[in-house]
């Protein structure tokens, strides 16, 4: 089955990011399971893929570079990032909701003149297209609001 | 009301009043991106959603865009028609609303209904 | 005497309850933001706060924006300088969010 | 069929009464975040979305940060896994927040 | 109560269930703040902030801090009683709160006294 | 009188910021007004003076340098920083707050090895004692809330 997720919270003022990471890893992981264990209940006996997952309205602060929670708690930001390098997702922060907020990448720096970026490479930014066309594509949107 | 799923129908629900934060807005940018790709639409306003669709915004004082304005500019887009809860402007004792827009009231059953014939549901 | 500001709209039932459970007969009430929603109510229940309060007052730019009319004329619409003047005639202020 | 999921506790009224307006006798329900709340509450009233559902389900790990196990014997707790697996099962899901 | 005005005393109002979002947290943050700047203080939980003083909370598997261990410390910063919305735990159906607190149950009355108390108040 | 202001929403996603934007303004024109006019109504006859702006949770995001609103919409990052160099205002962002949700400025980047910041010098980060201090010395404390 294929899965797209939409994210609407920011980590810390909202639970959806959090939730959302775990529903994703838990997605992933029945798929990895999936290919290792023929014995699997028949409940699992589904292939899942994850074709997007799509940062809107305060979700875009998911792919913040900058933040650093204290070290003794978990820190979110660095797990999404992690879990993208793992599993080559596709994560797309909505343009125009990250750069009103003010999160951008090196190229919207340049072109609205900042000296400073501040979005992680693991994510890109684009517009509300990709959510719109990543729900024509997937079986299933998954949303995690405020 | 769209039914063909292949495409998808997409529901957005507007249930957050104009100006007091983003949901609006952001709700109107997914209608439009939605009806630019073509996807079938159907929007839905209810509790304080209700309360975009009131005449005379007039947010220059306040220094925002007006919405309503955004809102009349659908019909262009393909969005023929906007459905209004009947209960939110009962409940709220509003018996006017903006005669420009394309509006059609639903009741309980007609709300439910718009849910269960959309494959994707977006709430803002 | 308090000097309450509130910026949600009556949908915001416990919010309204928690003013209500709060305010006194000399206290005032400035409506903001979504608050202003609460002009469209008729209330002269002596146990919510629209009926309590001596004076209830909406910022006039906000009404403006969401095409409201104070038509409930026991509220009167305020500038930003009346909200710093009430402020600072009032004892204290508490904001309802 | 219907998977709906509520993040948000049983003071958000509005947003209860929403979801019971949707909701048809075989669908199912998520409680995860705040909505575990609502593990605290009995309800057989049938107008209520928990009155309604066919299966109700908490997430587990969210119930036990919040100190609380499902005494409500129609919620049955579920992890990460079930949650996938009940979100491929059903025909849509909804999020109610 | 602290009612000394000189002293502005601060009320904190804590309205929010705990981990869900960042509230209860922050909330705790200005607390500590407070009491290490040795300013009078009082806390009130009412509404879904009464969640915050459930016994056995275990928030491990969500990767978040035990609020409540944290709450229990609120003593030592020189915070000697919690005051608790009755009204709220009633609501609620709460019976059983976490042995360990200070906790003092309020009504109406005393709730409206805490707030007229203070000089300023922080809600979260 | 002396005010403080504290700030709890970020912009965009709650009208806290705004509000609070427009009710300092008002305070200061106050005062400015006050000098020159001085057959202004009795109700308006106090000097007002703004102790201290604080950024506390969401509204930590008002102090970002990198947000570009579109530019046919108000830009209230930048309002902000031309209200803090006009009037020479405190504007004090919190910085555990600020720190966890991704806003630093150049030196918590030093200290935390991110090589970008994006908080705008015209804000100062620091911790909630300032609040605590700021209440102590202000007449009123006014908040605007998400």
């Amino acid at each position: 089955m294929i899965f797209s997720v939409l994210v609407l919270g920011a980590p810390y003022s909202s639970g959806a990011s959090y939730s959302a990471y775990r529903f994703a890893q838990a997605a992933l992981d029945a798929d990895h399971n999936e290919s290792h264990n023929k014995n699997h209940s028949a409940n699992h006996n589904e292939c899942h893929t994850i074709h997007r997952i799509f940062f809107y309205q305060d979700g875009i602060h998911s792919s913040s570079q900058l933040a650093t929670p204290p070290q003794d708690e978990f820190n979110l930001y660095q797990a999404w990032q992690d879990l993208q390098s793992t599993y080559d997702l596709d994560l797309v922060t909505c343009i125009a909701a990250a750069v009103r907020r003010g999160v951008i990448d090196s190229g919207e720096a340049k072109r609205h003149n900042k000296l400073q970026h501040n979005m992680s490479t693991n994510f890109s930014l684009s517009g509300l297209g990709q959510l719109v066309e990543a729900n024509a594509l997937s079986d299933r949107v998954i949303t995690f609001g405020r | 009301m769209p039914n063909d799923n292949k495409q998808k129908p997409i529901l957005i629900v507007n249930q957050s009043a104009p100006y007091g934060n983003a949901n609006a807005k952001e709700s109107l940018d997914l209608a439009l991106a939605s009806s630019a790709f073509e996807q079938a639409l159907s929007i839905l306003f209810t509790g304080d959603g209700i309360y975009q669709l009131l005449p005379k915004q007039s947010p220059d004082d306040i220094q925002s865009k007006n919405l309503l304005q955004m809102l009349k500019a659908l019909p262009i887009y393909g969005v023929e028609q906007l459905y209004v809860d009947q209960q939110s402007l009962t409940e709220r004792g509003i018996t006017e609303l903006d005669t420009q827009l394309p509006i059609v009231l639903v009741n309980s059953v007609e709300i439910s209904r718009l849910y269960h014939d959309a494959q994707t549901v977006f709430r803002f | 005497m308090i000097l309450h500001t509130l910026n949600k709209s009556p949908s915001n039932e416990a919010l309204s309850e928690q003013l209500s459970q709060v305010i006194q007969a000399d206290d005032q009430v400035i409506l903001l933001e979504d608050g202003v929603y609460h002009s469209l109510l008729e209330n002269n229940d002596t146990s919510h706060w629209l009926g309590i309060a001596a004076h209830v007052h909406a910022l006039n730019d906000d009404l403006k924006a969401r095409g409201l009319t104070s038509n409930n004329s026991a509220i009167k619409t305020i500038d930003y300088a009346d909200f710093v003047r009430l402020s600072s005639e009032c004892d204290k202020v508490i904001a309802w969010y």
